[in-house]
């Protein structure tokens, strides 16, 4: 079964808020000391978080909210790193050199929230095209009549 | 021109040029858009081009209510569409704390693994139909029509099932489902050899897999790749051992982990996940339990607010679904973590210095679906 | 009697060719756009001109193809006279085989039939 | 592109002419052997997007088995292709690539639109900002089959209703755009 790394973790890092998210184990980090924090998570013997199983984002309309779900395949117990960007200049270290399954997830945030990752090798927008405006899963982006202004500004339309 | 790969930087000649394995290509099975920097056949740098398929089905559940955007998940990974629902509604379930009656439990494992044997077998016609064998691709779909009409007379829809609802299943199985179910497994059991035969004893398709595609045990953990996959590298991350759900704490069955790593071992590994999954349906179809297939549940479903974490394995790997809610009647946010995404990053570092065919050959190792990259 | 034979052949050789090609001109239209005269790469606008010098390994694989392909050929008119010319038709063709047999060896060693 | 309809006095026929000066006209005995051999052997394009390509595999596979009606050969290249089956959903980003694909075909050429998405979207009608809602705002469509997806059976109605619509048509006539 699924181990709960509390207790290495509130003994490696006193001083980081402890929390629950989804009935796992989350910290919350600032956006700066973000990159320290998981380059120990990653290398720090008792942790030895190999693999970033999933990154998301979610719009609190207040503050963008990155989640990090990090999980060791040796010592089989999962994290959650939580860090709150403001919305004005998102910006985040990125964790390609950590873990390489960061390239695409960072990849498709930007495309969905503009969160820009510096240091990523390729940071371009994966699923919409590349002149596309607006970040579509902010809640402030409205999502109709967008399909058809864009047929039509393209020349896409069968009679233009 | 200079182009840096990783860590090491190459020189590139003036003869190398770009070509598309774009999104209309027989091979990459849907709209996946691979741009190939090429010298003579060898690959020297790969860049995906994604969102042909991008529907935002993240964005469109958040204007559904919790009963709606289950049957959009089936759209995204059509192959394991049944795992995905199921997958939505353990997530509601668990949010809302509604019991589910034993029956139901029983039944959604059962139409999983019949699932995962219909998905296991289209991807076996596709790697002969790859690899330039056509015979593979009409011996694969006899079992898996079989496995389809099954699904038809109790669900009513063959691919697209949208069986799954929270609280249990839509409706009771189909009176002679135990006794298809039985002769289907049967006739699956008496045809597998000819799978061997046209395929895995093939000096040809051998020849073409074996050795081909390495990814290092390592480097599916840091490109967190899940299911047949990761296994065929020796990861064992099977989500129905590590956080059983359903009926799975009930059955009994082995995790294939094999460490060569090459496209053969992947192709192995799902041979016998086949095996695997017949074994569970033998295991639960004699004792599915009586009494309720569902509990229903009254009204909207209103979860309280907060965040809700639920993770299935479905054909081609875990799917992680992080449910956001705020207490009203639609999801605030919902990811879906899906596997072909991470595996899509394995890709790259595998075809990198191989030539085109491999490339082929290691794409239909990997058993990528398009629209559960895009979402 | 044999020149007018050739000469039959030749004009429906040439006639059928003609015919078809004609045909296919006369009775065919199109709706001509310039898209369609654009080279086709799965979809996508080609990434730099098609027109590029390509890898030498592609002409070395054809040339080899091309020697065994003639070697085929040949033998057609030998498999009609076979069974008039008897015994010495095999001593034949065994050699001819042998020959180009040495010449597979050749490419063999020389790595012509991998990829480099 | 205009379609202008010309007069000769010694030929009583209909006689059309194109900007590029083609002009074809109507033999009604030739029409109908071009047309009966034009239907009985379409060939499709490997076009499959989504979800509705599965079932356009199951209807090629033995069971279904759309080469009773001469689908058999189904061509990966536009070029050789004479049919499209647009298989699943067109978003934004795949429409300029469908537009091109269609364009690049040879004529005589047909569209097929299988599944609700291709007609108005499908489940992704509303509340999604980059699903094209109905193909035949981009490519002139010849049939619409609903479903999603449509089960075999209903593709393979679906191109015998094409087939009886090419028998219809006139054969060499240059055809003026659907829309």
């Amino acid at each position: 079964m699924q181990q709960q790394p509390e207790a290495i973790i509130t003994q490696i890092f006193p001083d980081l808020p402890l929390g629950r998210w989804a009935q796992l184990v989350a910290i919350t980090v600032k956006q700066d000391d973000l990159y320290t924090v998981c380059t120990q998570l990653r290398q720090h013997p008792s942790l030895d978080f190999d693999m970033l199983v999933c990154l998301t984002a979610v719009d609190r309309t207040t503050h963008l909210e990155v989640i990090y779900h990090l999980r060791s395949t040796s010592r089989n117990h999962d994290l959650i790193v939580k860090t709150e960007l403001n919305e004005a200049q998102p910006e985040l270290p990125s964790m390609v050199p950590l873990w390489k399954s960061a390239e695409l997830f960072e990849m498709e945030i930007y495309d969905m929230f503009g969160i820009v990752f510096k240091g990523h090798p390729d940071l371009r927008r994966l699923f919409m095209p590349e002149d596309w405006e607006g970040y579509p899963l902010r809640k402030s982006y409205n999502a109709n009549e967008v399909a058809d202004n864009y047929l039509k500004s393209h020349q896409l339309l069968i009679n233009q | 021109m200079e182009n840096i790969i990783g860590s090491q930087i190459i020189q590139s000649s003036d003869d190398e040029f770009i070509i598309n394995v774009g999104p209309q290509h027989p091979s990459t099975h849907g709209v996946l858009h691979l741009q190939l920097k090429l010298d003579g056949e060898k690959i020297v740098d790969l860049k995906p081009f994604l969102g042909y398929i991008h529907r935002g089905i993240e964005k469109m559940s958040e204007s559904l209510n919790y009963k709606q955007f289950i049957y959009l998940t089936s759209r995204m990974d059509y192959l394991s569409a049944h795992i995905n629902n199921q997958a939505c509604c353990l997530a509601i379930e668990k949010a809302i704390q509604a019991e589910v009656p034993e029956r139901a439990r029983v039944i959604r494992t059962l139409m999983a693994e019949l699932t995962r044997l219909a998905s296991h077998q289209l991807w076996w016609g596709s790697t002969g139909l790859d690899m330039g064998a056509v015979s593979p691709f009409f011996y694969a779909f006899r079992e898996r029509e079989m496995i389809l009409e099954i699904f038809e007379e109790t669900c009513g829809s063959r691919l697209t099932m949208n069986y799954c609802v929270p609280g249990g299943v839509m409706n009771d199985i189909h009176p002679d489902f135990v006794r298809k179910v039985k002769q289907i497994i049967k006739q699956f059991r008496d045809n597998l050899h000819e799978y061997d035969e046209l395929l895995t004893n093939n000096p040809i398709f051998q020849s073409r897999t074996i050795g081909v595609g390495y990814l290092s045990r390592e480097e599916a953990i840091s490109l967190a790749c899940t299911g047949p996959v990761a296994r065929a590298s020796g990861i064992s991350c099977d989500v129905r051992k590590k956080e059983p759900y359903d009926a799975y704490d009930r059955v009994t069955f082995d995790e294939i982990i094999t460490t060569e790593g090459d496209c053969f071992a992947r192709y192995k590994v799902r041979l016998e996940e086949m095996k695997q999954s017949m074994n569970i349906i033998e295991q639960l179809i004699d004792n599915i339990p009586a009494g309720e297939y569902r509990t229903k549940i009254k009204g909207i479903i209103k979860p309280p607010a907060g965040e809700y974490y639920q993770r299935v394995e479905t054909a081609r790997g875990e799917l992680g679904i992080y449910l956001v809610s705020d207490g009203t009647n639609k999801p605030y946010r919902i990811k879906f973590r899906t596997p072909n995404f991470s595996n899509l990053g394995a890709l790259k570092p595998m075809s990198l210095g191989g030539k085109i065919g491999d490339l082929v050959a290691i794409m239909a190792s990997l058993d990528l679906i398009i629209p559960d990259i895009d979402r | 009697m044999g020149i007018t034979s050739l000469l039959i052949l030749l004009i429906s050789g040439l006639g059928f060719a003609a015919i078809a090609i004609g045909l296919n001109k006369l009775l065919s239209y199109g709706h001509y756009n310039s898209v369609k005269a654009e080279p086709y790469e799965c979809g996508v606008q080609t990434h730099g001109a098609t027109w590029v010098q390509f890898n030498v390994g592609y002409y070395l694989f054809s040339l080899v193809f091309l020697v065994f392909d003639v070697e085929i050929v040949f033998m057609y008119p030998w498999a009609v006279v076979f069974r008039q010319v008897g015994f010495a038709a095999l001593i034949e063709i065994i050699l001819f085989i042998a020959i180009l047999f040495l010449g597979l060896l050749y490419a063999y060693k020389k790595k012509a039939l991998t990829w480099m | 592109m205009d379609v202008v309809q010309k007069h000769f006095e010694d030929f009583p026929g209909e006689v059309y002419q194109d900007k590029s000066g083609h002009s074809s006209i109507i033999i009604t005995q030739i029409d109908r052997f071009a047309n009966w051999a034009r239907s009985n052997s379409l060939w499709p394009l490997i076009f499959g997007t989504s979800c509705c390509a599965i079932e356009m595999m199951s209807a090629a596979s033995a069971k279904y088995d759309w080469s009773r009606f001469g689908f058999e050969v189904a061509r990966a290249s536009p070029r050789q292709a004479d049919l499209i089956i647009v298989a699943g959903t067109i978003t934004l980003k795949m429409a300029p690539v469908l537009k091109r694909l269609y364009d690049q075909m040879p004529d005589p050429k047909y569209v097929i639109a299988m599944g609700a998405c291709n007609i108005t979207g499908g489940p992704f009608m509303t509340h999604s900002y980059s699903v094209v809602n109905g193909i035949d705002k981009i490519v002139p469509v010849d049939v619409f089959i609903p479903g999603c997806p449509p089960r075999p059976e209903a593709l393979l109605h679906g191109m015998m209703k094409l087939q009886e619509k090419i028998k219809g048509m006139k054969a060499y006539v240059i055809e003026k755009p659907k829309k």
